[in-house]
């Protein structure tokens, strides 16, 4: 038996709900038929009441999940694609994540953001808002790429008492699959040790964990061990991780879906530049999507994200250094 | 018309004392509005200071309706409504004049403030934002079973425009939610009009565009906004769905208190809606014997020395300290992202 | 029955030669689409396929009353619409295809096609968010002096529940803009039913907290689609403001070609709003002698025939290269920010 | 005779619409009554229909300013506040900053965004969100510091032919003012040497280049010559004029009012650090506003936002090292 990464998303919430009665799930299309990509199949029915369907208002959906978390609920929001986010953004970056700051009422809300790329979704359906996000104080965000994680920070994104958005990619929906659900897990704001390395450091996270992990091997063949760290949150961002792992290699290359400009690539290289200069051999290198909206067609989509080939690439540049 | 048949005292929503509280919240609000606008002249108020005047008849029948345990969402022009809820002068104050004692702690204050966990919602600058999260809140407790309690929020003219109230009454309609919602049409937004804000009837013909029901209300009378907004709110708690209140008003000061009201139109002033409706509750009161006019004196007098003397206790308060200040966005320091990079 | 009156061809809007090609374009649409499923099935498409089957007669009359130099940005399931206003099945396959020489280039696609030059302007995903920018289009040809134009957008049942939709509905209907704005209630959104996303009586009753004229039309009939539209559509043209039309019906398909439609309500499904209207359509052409059986059942077939043959040609032209893709959101090179370390 | 900051926007706008009879100006309360901060004043009277109010409707505006561009005019849209623009986010980062890339079509708009603090103002009414439009491709952010771009930057705006964010500084708008209106410009994109110093770069932009130049002055006490280089644009950045400056110095502090995650700061460091590690005598730093919404109260504000002590306290820092 297996599980896959869309499963163990289904599957957290399932044992959330069970778990505990404050918890409710909200967002289009969530109720009976599921949600779009079926994360939440069946949990309607397990659940009479608390999986129910919006309608299409995202900034009500992320109002009402605040409110309810005022008033003591643990909401889980759907978002249909992470896309629409930026019809609800006012509400998450101004509502939700001044609330506490401001008042000091806690806003335990969680907003699952099915997010990235897939071949032929187009502008609006692959978009990767993690950084965005990330720039408002406030807010934590989760950005699993095991399936591991997508089920055990799920279920620990309900438990906090500060709003998260949780970053789950769709290209990992079905692909992806692990042996079974995980019983223990690293809490979330610390970074993983995907692959062990010692020439130079991958730091990555969610989709682009497995691109680089692939990068890793095709550069085996020449010889070189990279190490690949995984994120899993971008903020908090487990920067003590990032420098203990440039220390042991000297060389750093972010890889992020996200646009280049201000995204996770360019906090972490700034990080290790103030935090860990006299740690690079080289100057540290990232590589990003393109600065285009995503394109639709298969062919541009797949030369607009990094890939394992173009990661390897970059790697080994950064390798001659 | 509306406000004689609301005269009459078998009226359930129209006795004595409750008109008499309703008088003297409204007075005692406008009393506190005016401190505050001295204070502001005087350089003691650092942000913006946005008062209330001419629409606190609507503002304190909608306060005066709610009971602990329901929720309320007051805007910029609810002082009325906000002490009617339990808010007082003294915090009122204090979040004005920047006391650390105040419910904001300095780190939001004036208009902005509240106490969630009472109830008592503190409105962001974003219009509109506040009827999705009372929605919210209402779910919650339908989520806990707690019926016979209601949900109240404000809207201007200006903020019906906005996406957010649009979802959010429409979200409230769905879930059949004990919502009130009071539009004060006060006929300006900043300097807006109306003819160039929406292009209907009365803004109470959207109501039926979100299966809501609504009443409209002159809301230079208190008595009829008791009245109106009583019943609403009495059908909200009944179970019957979100209820929408739209009244008539102008407001009587400018938008903030460093705005002239220049663009204010002289014809709209002295039309009935340029009334001002403590001085009209003021004369009710007395025609009907519920006070007298040295009583009502009186009141302004002692609320007036309240005013003072808490302004001066509160101005010797003391304000926020940067150094004491946690800095802190999450409740929970665990996930706080704070690398040495970013450290002062 | 509405359907009746409109039946009298004295009719301005129900003429054979309007009604004949309004029937042979929801036909070339069907075709078209059934070929688009069809090429989907066979995995030539990577994207989604959504398709309007049941909304033609809704999206053509839309479409059929616009002319050249008219603003257009359909939606989702305005194939028919589309047709109806100069697009091809050329450009259609090609977009859907992926062929380099669409009118999106690969860079965007399948229902986002559109030449924003000739008036037709593609969709973004996000609901509601076309209506603004239709508006914005039409208060540019007033600042230059055209008149007699108007400006046609649609939305689902859903996306009315969207605050873009309530803003730009309110901005056009406070510049008395020419806009038509035709709302396709086709009982879902997605999987979710009308219950879920609203609780007005009609989303026709949303019309007058705009001020806006509207129509209720019964979707399935192409006649009372002509008609209704025809007539909104030369309001809007008189200068007469935005004017909505609510028709109801009900997609005859799944959301997107990969859903099952599992949701569908029986009861509905076997309602009037279940009807197909092509099937009503044809019948009416026959029954009223404006062409025989036959001659529809010739047409089927040229346009499958056609579309079989574009098909074909569209799959052996070129697919974009991203060597050859110049990578560039701006128009302006001078202003592209590609520091080295972006570069690949 | 003296031209303020916000005058400077003032007569850009009226020589706009003066010059361009596509221009015209869409925004809350800025027809007669000439916007909330008077930047517009008696431009409606001046140019009758052209300068008109809005609903209070973001993101209509924006779709409007988008539908308006397509058909040739050239919208001039003013935010009340920066801070509200998240309700319009939507139609700028989807409709406007893709409509190019997707269609091949011009989306000539300028938006015009009242940012950053001021004291008393609050967590809604002061936040400076250049960064969250940066990341996204297809917009030009330009961030005036002077009156003299203030001026020319935003008559060049009107002029560019892609979507334009012009972030205007409040703090600015009365205080800040200059001898007369410039004729001539740098053109965007280009960043200007504000001040030439030989012992450390601050890169910094739009009020923070005021507070930078003060922070320069306490250190020219102790005997350090800052150079401090204002970006005028942060996107494009104009990365060689960075480079040029730390090659120069040796050592680069960014300052930046905005958050910290993934801000101009984050930026620029990863750009120097990646392009030009090899020119740093010392790990660059940055200082930017604290992690949490901007407090109201004017005590927290002063300590939240960078000024400049704590720029001089930083830079002093850095030349220690
Ligand atoms: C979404 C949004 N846009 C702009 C503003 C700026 N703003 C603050 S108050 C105001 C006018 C509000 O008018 P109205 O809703 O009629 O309320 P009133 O001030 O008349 O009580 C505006 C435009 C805001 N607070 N929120
Ligand atoms: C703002 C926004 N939120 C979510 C979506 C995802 N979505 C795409 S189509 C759809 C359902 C649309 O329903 P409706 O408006 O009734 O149109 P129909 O599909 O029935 O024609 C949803 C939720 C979207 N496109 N835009
Ligand atoms: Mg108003
Ligand atoms: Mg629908």
């Amino acid at each position: 038996m297996s599980v896959t990464y869309l499963e163990a998303i289904r599957a957290a919430q399932e044992k959330a709900l069970r778990e505990d009665p404050r918890v409710f799930i909200y967002g289009q299309d969530v109720g009976e038929f599921g949600g779009a990509f079926k994360a939440t199949k069946n949990l309607a029915k397990l659940f009479p009441g608390r999986v129910f369907d919006s309608p299409i208002s995202e900034d009500a959906i992320v109002g009402v999940a605040v409110g309810a978390a005022i008033e003591g609920m643990r909401p889980i929001v759907e978002m249909q694609y992470a896309d629409f986010s930026t019809c609800g953004f006012n509400q998450i970056v101004n509502q939700a994540a001044t609330l506490f700051y401001r008042t000091g009422v806690k806003c335990p809300i969680v907003i699952r953001m099915p997010s990235g790329g897939t071949a032929g979704a187009g502008p609006f359906h692959s978009q990767s808002m993690e950084a965005i996000y990330a720039h408002y104080p406030g807010l934590i965000i989760m950005t699993p790429g095991t399936v591991e994680d997508a089920y055990s920070m799920l279920l620990e994104a309900v438990q906090i008492e500060d709003p998260v958005l949780f970053f789950e990619h769709k290209f990992l929906y079905y692909h992806l699959k692990a042996p079974a659900l995980p019983t223990e897990a690293l809490p979330a704001g610390k970074a993983r040790i995907a692959r062990a390395g010692r020439d130079a450091t991958i730091v990555t996270y969610s989709a682009m964990l497995h691109e680089s992990l692939a990068a890793a091997e095709i550069l085996l063949e020449d010889g070189y061990e990279l190490e690949v760290l995984d994120l899993r949150t971008v903020k908090p961002l487990d920067t003590d991780s990032i420098l203990a792992s440039v220390a042991r290699t000297g060389r750093l290359l972010v890889v992020s879906e996200a646009w280049p400009w201000g995204g996770v690539a360019a906090e972490v290289i700034a990080r290790v530049a103030s935090e860990g200069l006299e740690l690079l051999d080289a100057p540290p290198a990232r590589i990003n999507a393109l600065d285009t909206p995503i394109p639709y067609h298969p062919n541009l989509w797949a030369a607009h994200r990094p890939t394992a080939a173009t990661i390897a690439q970059a790697a080994r540049k950064l390798l001659e250094l | 018309m509306a406000s004689e048949a609301a005269a009459d005292c078998s009226n359930p929503f129209l006795n004595k004392e409750v008109y008499l509280r309703a008088y003297r919240i409204m007075l005692q609000a406008r009393i506190l509005e005016e401190k505050l606008a001295s204070l502001y002249r005087a350089g003691s108020i650092r942000g913006g200071v946005f008062l209330g005047k001419g629409q606190e008849a609507l503002s304190v029948a909608l306060g005066i309706n709610l009971r602990r345990g329901d929720i309320y969402a007051p805007l910029i022009r609810d002082q009325a409504g906000r002490m009617a809820f339990g808010d007082t002068a003294l915090d009122t104050l204090r979040t004005y004049l920047g006391s650390l004692l105040g419910s904001m702690r300095g780190r939001d204050g004036n208009i902005h403030r509240g106490r969630p966990a009472e109830g008592y919602y503190p409105m962001i600058s974003h219009l509109g934002a506040m009827i999705s999260v009372v929605a919210g809140a209402l779910l919650a407790r339908r989520f806990r079973g707690e019926t016979g309690i209601v949900g109240a929020t404000t809207i201007g003219d200006g903020g019906t425009s906005t996406g957010a109230f649009h979802e959010g009454l429409n979200v409230a309609a769905v879930e059949k939610l004990p919502l009130v919602l009071v539009v004060a049409n006060n006929h300006y937004a900043y300097s807006t009009p109306n003819m160039r804000q929406f292009a209907c009837r009365s803004l109470a013909d959207r109501a039926a565009g979100y299966g809501v029901a609504v009443r409209e209300v002159n809301g230079t009378s208190l008595d009829d906004c008791l009245h109106a907004i009583g019943a609403a709110v009495g059908d909200a708690r009944a179970g019957k769905g979100p209820q929408m209140i739209v009244g008539e008003l102008l407001r009587l000061v400018g938008h903030g208190e460093h705005d002239d009201f220049s663009y204010l139109d002289e014809k709209l002033k002295k039309s009935s809606l340029g009334r001002d409706c403590l001085a009209i509750a003021e004369e009710r009161v007395i025609s009907r014997g519920w006070a007298t006019k040295d009583e009502c004196q009186q009141w302004r007098k002692e609320f007036a020395l309240e005013v003072d003397e808490l302004a001066g206790k509160v101005l010797r308060e003391p304000q926020p300290d940067p150094i004491v200040e946690d800095w802190c966005a999450l409740s929970d320091k665990r996930f706080l992202d704070s690398p040495h990079c970013y450290k002062r």
